[in-house]
């Protein structure tokens, strides 16, 4: 395993110098590259083409508010080497722009329209309709970490308040209908 | 004093195909039931369910069509229903039966059909049109070895009336065994006549909600289950008298009509259905074969 | 005669009995709750005793089945669907999270209380209610309709404006605006 | 003129051939589909904000709703991801168990959608009798959780509870039924002629470019490519199973909705086995390595993924902590996430409308682990 992902790194800093970062001491099967976001396209390329990284299994966002960025990754997979390479690359949380890998794969599409929808990342050049989970969304996206769902929720939706006695509920609904309460039920009424 | 015991007498047998329509299409939800492993629901559902659906508000309008689509199918099943010798050489309830011919009752049949088209059309909603559009290719699917079958015996008996025919039965047997390819031709055709599995593409819910009918609720759906059900009794009459021999008591159409409706039923249980194309090719071959094989062997002998 | 008031109640002693007997629940799955209606119509549970069947459009449906939480973009189409049916029609609030919320409380995209959007005639609460709870919730709303207890469409009627009024406040600009619908 | 009119047919969200909660637009010529377009959103959430404001812990009662017919991969996906994230060591009996809970998951879950795939055929006896037999399924989860459909039973660990007393042989006897049950199904089903002529050469995947579109799980072994977390990423037992021989992989050539279908007959054949054989080997010990105090439960900073073979295909759980109690962000990988929408996009065009709740339901959708 520690050959096979040693080899994989080797062939990938030949060809893309601009590696940053990268960890290759995890005890499975992982192997993780950062490198700057306008080389993502062609190193994607460059693992599915060339190196046999046919299956896209992931892209997603983490968003690093105290430092200001997005965190894309990029998560392939070899079904010959076995072992699964994560593409990382930092994005300016205040100006997201990204470019497109559509044409590399069709199904990011789909992982691009969410994570516009849910971040606010700007992919250049991806044709889809605008909007994709929700409907009608007037606040900031709402996977950023700065928005709160709570606060949003109690502003937007009715809330039900919470019995102020302490009685029992069958009482109170059997109270409320007009029916008796059914025997096994007063066996256990406080 | 003639003419009230007539209109009587066609009260009553519209309330009796009504009756023992919905009675077995109740029969047919329990022995679906307990195929399928489960208790179902009482034979009286479907009285229940048609008296419901009558008393039900509706207040849908989408033109004049729309209204008489539903009165149409009723209208064509009661008239099929006044041509078609109920008992043989009965008195009770003759109606119109000695006036008819299986020609005109062709014409008859498909009638209901077409008005429930247009009704459906108005509708606007892309799942009535297809459904209509599939409803009507099939109908041209079963029709040609139904057709076939009852133009075999109408060669061979040199009649197109249907008391003939039976009366014909009292002399040579039953047509069943008479005529066998005739009969399997029009058996096949008769899967198709139900649209029960696998010819239920029309109303099929996984991909038209229910096809022609998924506009009209309420009265509408009642009366098109009621007059679906008087239809039902129709086309199993009109195979009892063509092939069975007829029946000459109540219990006798009771019992030949209830085994005749099993076929279709026990049928549908077991299988999925066809796509439009694979249905009207099913009908164009076999059974179009048995029709023409019943044709030939009129002619011949 | 026929018109006074004893008939009349004959009347709608015999229509409550029918449509008691006879439930036409539409198919709509609108939450995770769609996962328990497969096993309660199939042979161990069996709604079909009931009269109880599914009915492929808001046409001919009695029954509104809400399975669970409603997203906003889900109660657009609920709102218009419960609209399409035709009287009488109930509505069931299947799960804790139509009741109050339930485990989606501090969800920014699921509406909390299904009463302020539709008239519900019962509740049943559980996450996920067993088969069992759900033909108990259909037989609580038989009791109604036999009773002439079952009557949210006409307080939905008498008090659309409300109703609307909390629509609006969900769903903003785009809230359907007709009541009756005719295509 | 009139066959090139192009029609736009809705179907859905409220339609009964829709499996679950969503909208596939069509654009039709006659009778054939020549545009599709997928429209999801009205089962979302939320969950992934919701889950960063709870514990590592309380996630769980989430996690079992992000795909409901079958949700014990989720939790296993993310109790995976969350030992990987810590390094925690599970149990040998654990693993047993959990493999054990998630066969029972996979049988369950096929046996719903034999009820949809035949269904949305129109042989509707067929999902009334496996959808009535799942229930005995749904018996032995509530012996072993406590729970009908949720179970909330796997976490990272371990799992919540040992097996009951007697397990094994009310478990060994619903076997032996399931086992005579699927012969009957094979006769109802499989052998029906009329089934073999709507499944065959409908929705064909292209077995050259299946990889790179994203196809897994099942409808990948449909296309002759056998392929399975199970065996390419084991985790728990499953690589040693395998190389003992308890269970095969099957696949078949074809990639139609027909070869689908096969392989999923033959899963559950295989799922029988494996639960026998955890059933007879399961080793005595703990089940339960026990986890600090989860409201001081903190995992240093860092990011893991766990790859799960669910009846869909693969699913899977990014979750990033930045080193508090509570997840920065997690990211749930579906199945149906690329097979309901780019995939049946494609898969859908040039197909008849009839076919189209037929297709989706060979393709495993699964709406709400697509919008979460």
């Amino acid at each position: 395993m520690e050959e096979i992902k040693n080899k994989i790194y080797q062939r990938l800093t030949e060809a893309f110098p601009e590696i940053t970062e990268h960890k290759l001491d995890f005890p499975y099967n992982r192997l993780d590259v950062k490198i700057p976001k306008n080389k993502v396209p062609a190193i994607l390329f460059y693992l599915k083409d060339e190196m046999g990284f046919k299956h896209l299994v992931h892209i997603t966002c983490v968003d690093w508010i105290e430092e200001e960025k997005f965190e894309l990754i990029f998560i392939v997979w070899s079904p010959k080497e076995k072992v699964k390479v994560f593409v990382r690359t930092e994005l300016d949380r205040n100006n997201p722009v990204m470019d497109n890998i559509d044409m590399i794969w069709r199904q990011a599409n789909t992982y691009e329209r969410e994570l516009r929808e849910m971040f606010g990342i700007q992919f250049e050049g991806l044709v889809a309709p605008k909007e994709f989970i929700l409907e009608d969304w007037d606040d900031i996206p709402p996977m950023r970490r700065d928005f709160d769902t709570e606060a949003y929720a109690k502003k937007r939706f009715f809330e039900r308040p919470g019995r102020e006695d302490a009685k029992d509920v069958r009482q109170t609904i059997a109270e409320r209908t007009g029916e008796s309460l059914p025997d096994f039920a007063k066996k256990y009424s406080r | 004093m003639d003419i009230l015991i007539k209109i009587l007498g066609a009260v009553a047998t519209i309330i009796i195909a009504f009756v023992v329509g919905m009675l077995y299409g109740g029969l047919n939800r329990k022995v679906t039931a307990r195929v399928q492993n489960r208790v179902g629901p009482p034979f009286w559902q479907n009285y229940l369910d048609a008296f419901k659906l009558v008393s039900k508000k509706t207040s849908i309008h989408h033109g004049v069509m729309q209204h008489l689509g539903p009165a149409f199918l009723m209208v064509s099943s009661i008239g099929t229903l006044l041509f078609i010798p109920i008992l043989k050489g009965n008195n009770w309830f003759p109606n119109l039966s000695f006036h008819g011919d299986l020609i005109f009752l062709l014409y008859l049949m498909v009638f209901g059909s077409l008005g429930l088209a247009l009704g459906a059309g108005q509708t606007g909603n892309p799942n009535s049109a297809i459904g209509v559009t599939r409803g009507l290719s099939q109908m041209v699917g079963f029709e040609i070895p139904w057709v076939m079958a009852l133009v075999a015996i109408m060669i061979q008996y040199h009649t197109t009336s249907i008391a003939d025919i039976m009366h014909v039965q009292e002399v040579h047997g039953w047509l069943m065994f008479q005529k066998p390819f005739a009969f399997i031709a029009a058996i096949l055709a008769m899967f198709g006549m139900f649209r029960y599995s696998p010819f239920d593409i029309v109303g099929a819910p996984a991909e038209l909600a229910s096809g022609p009918v998924s506009e009209f609720g309420g009265k509408y759906l009642g009366l098109m289950m009621s007059s679906g059900s008087i239809f039902a009794f129709v086309k199993l009459t009109l195979y009892t008298d063509l092939f069975l021999g007829g029946a000459s008591n109540f219990i006798e159409l009771l019992v030949k009509t209830f085994l005749l409706y099993m076929i279709p039923v026990s049928y549908g249980l077991v299988s999925p259905r066809y796509r439009t194309e694979q249905a009207v090719r099913y009908f164009w071959g076999w059974p179009s074969f048995f029709g023409l094989l019943a044709i030939l062997y009129s002619v011949i002998f | 005669m026929v018109n006074d008031k004893n008939s009349q109640k004959i009347v709608d002693i015999i229509q409550n009995f029918a449509r008691k007997h006879s439930l036409f629940v539409l198919a709509y799955g609108t939450g995770c709750g769609a996962i328990e209606i497969p096993p309660t119509m199939t042979s161990r549970y069996d709604a079909e005793r009931f009269g109880i069947r599914g009915a492929a459009t808001p046409r001919q449906a009695d029954v509104l089945l809400i399975t669970g939480y409603l997203t906003t973009k889900t109660l657009k189409r609920v709102i218009r669907v419960y609209e399409q049916m035709q009287d009488p029609k109930y509505v069931i609030g299947f799960g804790s999270c139509t009741i109050n919320g339930g485990m989606y409380w501090d969800s920014y995209n699921t509406i909390k209380v299904l009463d302020k959007y539709l008239p519900v005639d019962i509740y049943i609460n559980g996450c996920m209610p067993r088969p069992e709870a759900v033909i108990e919730g259909f037989i609580k709303l038989q009791k109604k309709i036999a009773e002439g207890r079952a009557d949210g469409a006409k307080q939905y009627k008498e008090n659309f404006e409300w109703y609307r009024a909390n629509q609006k406040k969900v769903l903003g600009p785009t809230t359907p605006h007709i009541q009756e619908y005719n295509w | 003129m009139e066959r090139e009119k192009v029609t736009t047919l809705y179907l859905g969200p409220q339609h009964p051939g829709i499996t679950g909660n969503m909208m596939v637009r069509l654009k039709l010529k006659g009778d054939t589909i020549v545009g599709a377009r997928t429209e999801v959103g009205y089962l979302h959430r939320g969950f992934e904000k919701l889950q960063e404001k709870r514990n590592w812990l309380q996630s769980f009662t989430i996690l079992c709703r992000f795909c409901v017919p079958e949700p014990d991969p989720v939790e296993e996906a993310y109790a995976l991801a969350v030992e990987l994230l810590e390094g925690r060591e599970v149990p040998e009996r654990a693993k047993y168990i959990r493999v054990l809970v998630l066969e029972l998951a996979r049988m369950a879950s096929y046996l719903l959608w034999f009820g949809g795939q035949s269904g949305s055929a129109g042989l509707y006896t067929m999902g009334q009798w496996s959808v009535g037999d799942r229930n005995y399924i749904l018996d032995l989860f509530e012996d072993i959780t406590g729970g009908r459909v949720y179970h909330m039973f796997i976490w990272p660990g371990g799992v919540r509870r040992d097996l009951p007393k007697g397990f094994k042989d009310k478990a060994m006897k619903v076997m032996d039924y399931f086992e005579k049950r699927l012969e009957e199904y094979d006769t109802l089903m499989f052998e029906n002629s009329i089934f073999q002529k709507r499944a065959q050469g409908v929705g064909i995947i292209d077995k050259e470019k299946a990889v790179e579109w994203g196809v897994v799980g099942p409808v990948l072994r449909g296309c002759g490519i056998k392929s399975d977390i199970r065996i390419d990423d084991p985790y728990e037992i499953y690589g040693e199973l395998y190389e003992k021989g308890v269970f095969e992989v099957p696949a078949f050539e074809g990639g139609d909705v027909w070869s689908r279908a096969l392989v999923r007959r033959f899963e559950i054949r295989q799922s029988i086995n494996i639960i026998r054989y955890v059933l007879d080997n399961i080793p005595d010990g703990e089940f339960y390595n026990k986890i600090p105090n989860p409201h001081k439960w903190k995992i240093a900073k860092g990011d893991a993924y766990s790859r799960v073979e669910a009846t869909r295909g693969e699913v899977g759980f990014f979750v990033a902590s930045d080193g508090s109690q509570y997840p920065r962000r997690t990211h749930f990988r579906g199945a149906a996430y690329v097979h309901a929408i780019t995939l049946l996009e494609n898969v859908l065009i040039g197909a008849n409308v009839a076919d189209v709740s037929f297709i989706m339901n060979s393709l495993g959708t699964c709406p709400p682990e697509i919008e979460r």
